[in-house]
């Protein structure tokens, strides 16, 4: 689960880390009014879980009340505009009216988990305001690393090696250990993916503020804190999670393409073998499925109707490695399914294998779909029928 | 020989009362693996259908049967605990089944049960064929034989075995690494391994996208294993980024973990990578007879 | 820094540990109308540090609100009888008033520093309600131990380890890790030296329940935990402590005994032997003091009226291996120091080496102290001068 | 040779501008150790009066002079932080001279800090006469010889030392291990190291009450030293139970700690207790003799 700047700058605060001022906010009205009780300097900035909100138009400053309502009203008119990863954008709901900061430095800092590692990592370097590749190509020389030891934790020397390392301006140094500390517990208390503060402001005045915030947190850990389950309901959750969800697979189980060649597997792995056998085959995926384990009668209908009301799929390509199962009861299955479902029909091509394999292939003949002996054969065969 | 397992691992199930643990300790003791017991808290006394005995905790487990290996099959917010309490215990390889585990878990646990290796998390578990099954793989498609097997998943490490086994050659021991971000057993780690183990005369890796284990390994063979015939395979070409596919770990993040970049790598180290999984016995057959070695499958 | 029972109660309550509905009072009147208002089964237990409050009367049931305000006149009416450890008793400030426990089992269970082990170890039996040394003594069988890897921490296999191990009643296993597990985050959190539930019951009604609670905290690490520190004043303070830190040496090096050789040096080892040699020599120490670094005038001043107006000594053994400083600059010291004192005057004893010792040794001559060459003739000196 | 430190030590002070830091570098330096600069954050490139470089982080110092002992003068609250510093660092032994360390902090830095030793917290340091100093012991005191010298105070050991050095009997290496419950080397630790070191023909122990170090080493010198000669000393006879004097660590807890267990202990082990310091230099000059060994003295 990915936070809004607003949600992520709730915690920072909690854990200790200066943030700026700020007023989460719905409506130009609330802007204005906000504006108009504690008068300054603001900006006004679209709470969206996309990057690029600058670019887009999306952060614009605000003198005055008046101001504030008018940019507002600009930013929450239109969505974010697509990118690669949003093929569809996405909608702003709300805005974050904060302080606006002079700001003397842009500073980077985060936490993550780095996987080769196997231990939390801390990375800062003294070029904050850009992504973190940008400042890698760019300034590889600034960025210092330091790999935890989860037996100890933070400690603060950490923070102060990482500042002389990454040369920070001296401005930070005072105050940078305590924040990389408290944001080390945040990262830990939460059993976060990811936390990162870009930039890290030096202020005209001295002050080393939480400029953006960015936290992730891991989806299996969020059982262990119920008191976040609101945002999770509040946040614009990504269309294929609500759907995989719906259809009662893994979160990370369903993902949809432009293409019209629809699969299903039971395993990631073989279902993205599925994927990569499609394509391979010229054909255009519509989907990746992971079935998970088991092929009962509800499951498959379930998985069925969720590739075909919500993709492109002119075919369903079904591939069972059936290790355990026997294939002739995953048979039956996908015909029970078939015959309950109430939504469209398309050709199935079912690749088929595990004990009583034969058996199996002759009961889904019977039932008027497309047994196929190999996951290559499979794929052909759907590549075909697409078409 | 065969790494990690064999017949004189002695195996117990955590979890064995369980839906899962129940099922899958049935099945492992028809392979033919040496399970000598299992546990559930409150149900130590009790036994199971095949008559193994079940324990109050993992450390009256070894105590009374020896126990060397352990699987573990619990819920994913009680995983790390039992891997701890098989730690504490003495067990030398866990393999932990579970899917979902929290990903700090698994990273504390792995920073503090030195001594002890971890298969998994998110896994399928661990095959010599012939000798002992850990985990919930199909015994009926392995085979005894030459080849070591490594791989990110599940069901495609069936397939991929299935081929070879089809195709005449035996495995040596089948590891199912899991698919999760972080993992207590790694490409390169299981490659230290079957680098001393004689029975292992080729290789064959199922990596996937996500992380750089694939690129790691592909450098650890061009230094360490040269001569050996390694066949790969990497599957999620067709992954869109910052999305996971599926697995926790199967995620490609910003110019990170792409199947490109991991294909580019075993090529680089000379190993010949499959465009699709049926494409793996000729390639390994291939690579086998370059190298002038003796047809894996026909040393048994 | 040990707490009362009620105080350890707190603690214990807000770490998740259960413990009995209670009321903590400070006098009669405030028991009774506490018992008027929330009438059933109570006991009011003296609040003390000293153990032994059953035997010496200090527990006491109360059926009704008259009955409570009797036994509480009674409780607070005199204090803790002596014993070795504590030869002035203890006066009896507050009681609690504690629903009464309908209680099935007794079982023990703490977390203490092993310091051979360098690790934390929790210790379970379940025989409770007794010393831990006569558990030790009468039930060793039924002590099970678990040292802790601090680098993982307390997990709930630990208790449920420890459970079996110690043979606690199955009417324990559901609740015991959870309980231990409190217990240890509590242990963890405030860097306590001991804490320990002794008995930990299991109720009719199949509760697990903390029926006493005992916390020792480390002072070195009080500082960390500014929210105790009204609890810290309201502690009745060990005499010797109060009275060293009024003389600005450590809280830990001073200590008084019932002899008449007072007694001073610069290192705890070495007050130690000091205080050895006294008794070698047949004479009987009054204190214990270790100085600390430096002997300046206004150091050693202190140091002398702490002995000379709160025990019974009469004379004064100084005893200062002068590591690093300087014979002469010592002797200076303790001449000045006496000059200024306002306090009664005894004999002084000095014992001096450094640098320059014979100089000091000179100085201290012509101010008529006593000076030697060894601690043993020091010791012998004092002894005699004593008597 | 010696234990622990010798002329090849290169020795840091963290903390080497603040009073006590300052103070005894200068005296650590004069004294003849290899000391090659010191850390203070923030003081970074300025130097001390004796010309020796300060570093922000122990990191550097190590880059810079290739530092292998740091000795800390710092503040109770940032002891562990400053440990966990030099052992990221590669430091491969840290005196912790700072009393009031948190007792968890020290189990928690003992416990995280695998492959660098630690002496102390709340010791005085350690000395190889004629080598090094690293701490803050009086340099005068010490001439170089062949007994080894284990103590858990501070004065008291200067005070015995002296008396040593009086008699005739040089030292290999006097460790002050600290008068906490819990600290970083004890007394069996040191004695591991006496027992391969050459240098070393006996030893003098100064023990008190409080835990079981005594206890545990008396044990040690009967199954692994008892050819050497051994000398103890146990301070606190008059202690009182449940107070602690002076020493965090020198309480005595209900039947546990006690100066009498301690002798006891001794005792069985077959090596003489003193009665008081003044009695340990003949103490060993007859043990010396009745083992027939040459006056160890007599060997420098």
């Amino acid at each position: 689960m990915n936070l809004m700047e607003h949600q992520g700058k709730t915690l920072f605060r909690d854990a200790g880390i200066p943030v700026p001022r700020s007023h989460h906010a719905r409506t130009p009205e609330e802007v204005g009014s906000f504006i108009d009780a504690t008068p300054g300097a603001w900006v006004v900035k679209a709470q969206v879980l996309m990057g690029g909100r600058g670019k887009a138009g999306k952060i614009k400053l605000a003198g005055d009340a008046s101001q504030g309502r008018a940019v507002a009203e600009e930013i929450l008119a239109t969505p974010m505009p697509p990118n690669r990863q949003n093929p569809h954008g996405e909608p702003i709901r709300s805005v974050l009216v904060e302080e606006r900061l002079a700001i003397a430095h842009e500073a980077y800092c985060a936490i993550t988990v780095d996987r080769a590692a196997r231990k939390p990592v801390l990375i800062v370097s003294r070029f904050g305001g850009m992504d973190i590749e940008e400042v890698a190509e760019r300034h590889p020389e600034s960025l210092a690393k330091f790999y935890v030891d989860t037996a100890i934790g933070y400690s603060p020397f950490i923070g102060r090696e990482l500042a002389y390392r990454a040369g920070l301006d001296a401005g930070y140094h005072r105050a940078f250990p305590a924040i990389a500390g408290a944001l080390y517990d945040l990262f830990f208390r939460y059993g976060a993916k990811l936390v990162e503060i870009n930039p890290l402001a030096l202020t005209e005045d001295g002050r080393v503020v939480a400029s953006d915030a960015k936290v992730e947190l891991d989806d299996d850990a969020l059982h262990r804190h119920p008191e976040l389950s609101e945002w999770r309901g509040a946040l614009p959750l990504d269309e294929d999670e609500i759907l995989a969800t719906g259809a009662g697979v893994g979160i990370r189980n369903f993902r949809r393409f432009p293409g019209n060649v629809g699969t299903m597997a039971n395993g990631a792995g073989l279902a993205m073998a599925t994927m990569d056998a499609v394509s391979n085959a010229g054909g255009h995926i519509a989907n990746f499925l992971d079935v998970g384990g088991g092929a009962n009668a509800q499951r498959v209908r379930n998985c069925y109707e969720l590739v075909v009301n919500n993709t492109g799929a002119t075919v369903f390509f079904v591939n069972i490695f059936g290790g355990i199962t026997r294939g002739d009861e995953v048979a039956r299955g996908i015909v029970d399914a078939m015959r309950q479902t109430t939504s469209r029909k398309i050709p199935l091509v079912i690749r088929l294998t595990g004990t009583n394999e034969a058996e199996g292939r002759r009961i889904l003949a019977e039932a008027g779909m497309t047994p196929v002996e190999t996951m290559d054969e499979g794929a052909r065969k759907a590549v075909e029928l697409a078409s | 020989m065969s790494i990690f397992l064999d017949k004189n691992s002695k195996v117990i199930v955590q979890g064995i009362t369980g839906a899962e643990g129940s099922y899958h300790a049935a099945r492992m003791h028809a392979y033919g693996t040496n399970v000598v017991g299992g546990v559930t808290p409150g149900k130590g006394g009790q036994r199971t259908p095949q008559g193994l005995p079940v324990f109050d905790t993992v450390s009256e487990a070894v105590a009374a049967t020896g126990a060397t290996h352990s699987c573990i099959f619990v819920p994913p917010p009680f995983a790390a605990d039992a891997l701890y309490e098989a730690h504490a215990a003495g067990i030398a390889l866990a393999v932990c089944i579970t899917e979902g585990v929290p990903v700090h878990d698994t990273l504390k646990v792995v920073g503090a049960t030195a001594g002890m290796r971890i298969i998994g998390p998110n896994c399928p578990g661990l095959v010599s064929p012939g000798k002992a099954l850990v985990g919930i793989m199909p015994g009926h498609v392995f085979k005894e034989g030459t080849v070591g097997v490594v791989s990110r998943s599940g069901t495609l490490t069936y397939e991929v075995v299935d081929l070879l086994t089809r195709a005449g050659f035996g495995q040596s021991t089948c590891v199912g690494v899991g698919g999760d971000p972080v993992i207590g057993t790694t490409f390169v780690e299981c490659l230290r391994e079957f680098k001393n183990d004689p029975q292992t005369q080729a290789l064959v890796l199922c990596g996937e996208i996500g992380g750089t284990d694939e690129e790691d390994v592909a450098a650890f063979i061009a230094e360490h294993v040269a001569d050996v015939p390694v066949v790969a395979f990497v599957g999620g070409r067709n992954a869109p980024p910052g999305k996971s596919l599926g697995h926790a770990g199967a995620i490609v993040s910003g110019a990170f973990g792409t199947a490109q970049s991991k294909i580019k790598a075993f090529e680089a180290a000379g190993v010949p990578v499959a465009g699709r999984p049926s494409e793996i016995p000729a390639l390994l057959a291939s690579e086998v007879a370059r190298r002038g070695r003796p047809v894996p499958a026909a040393s048994f």
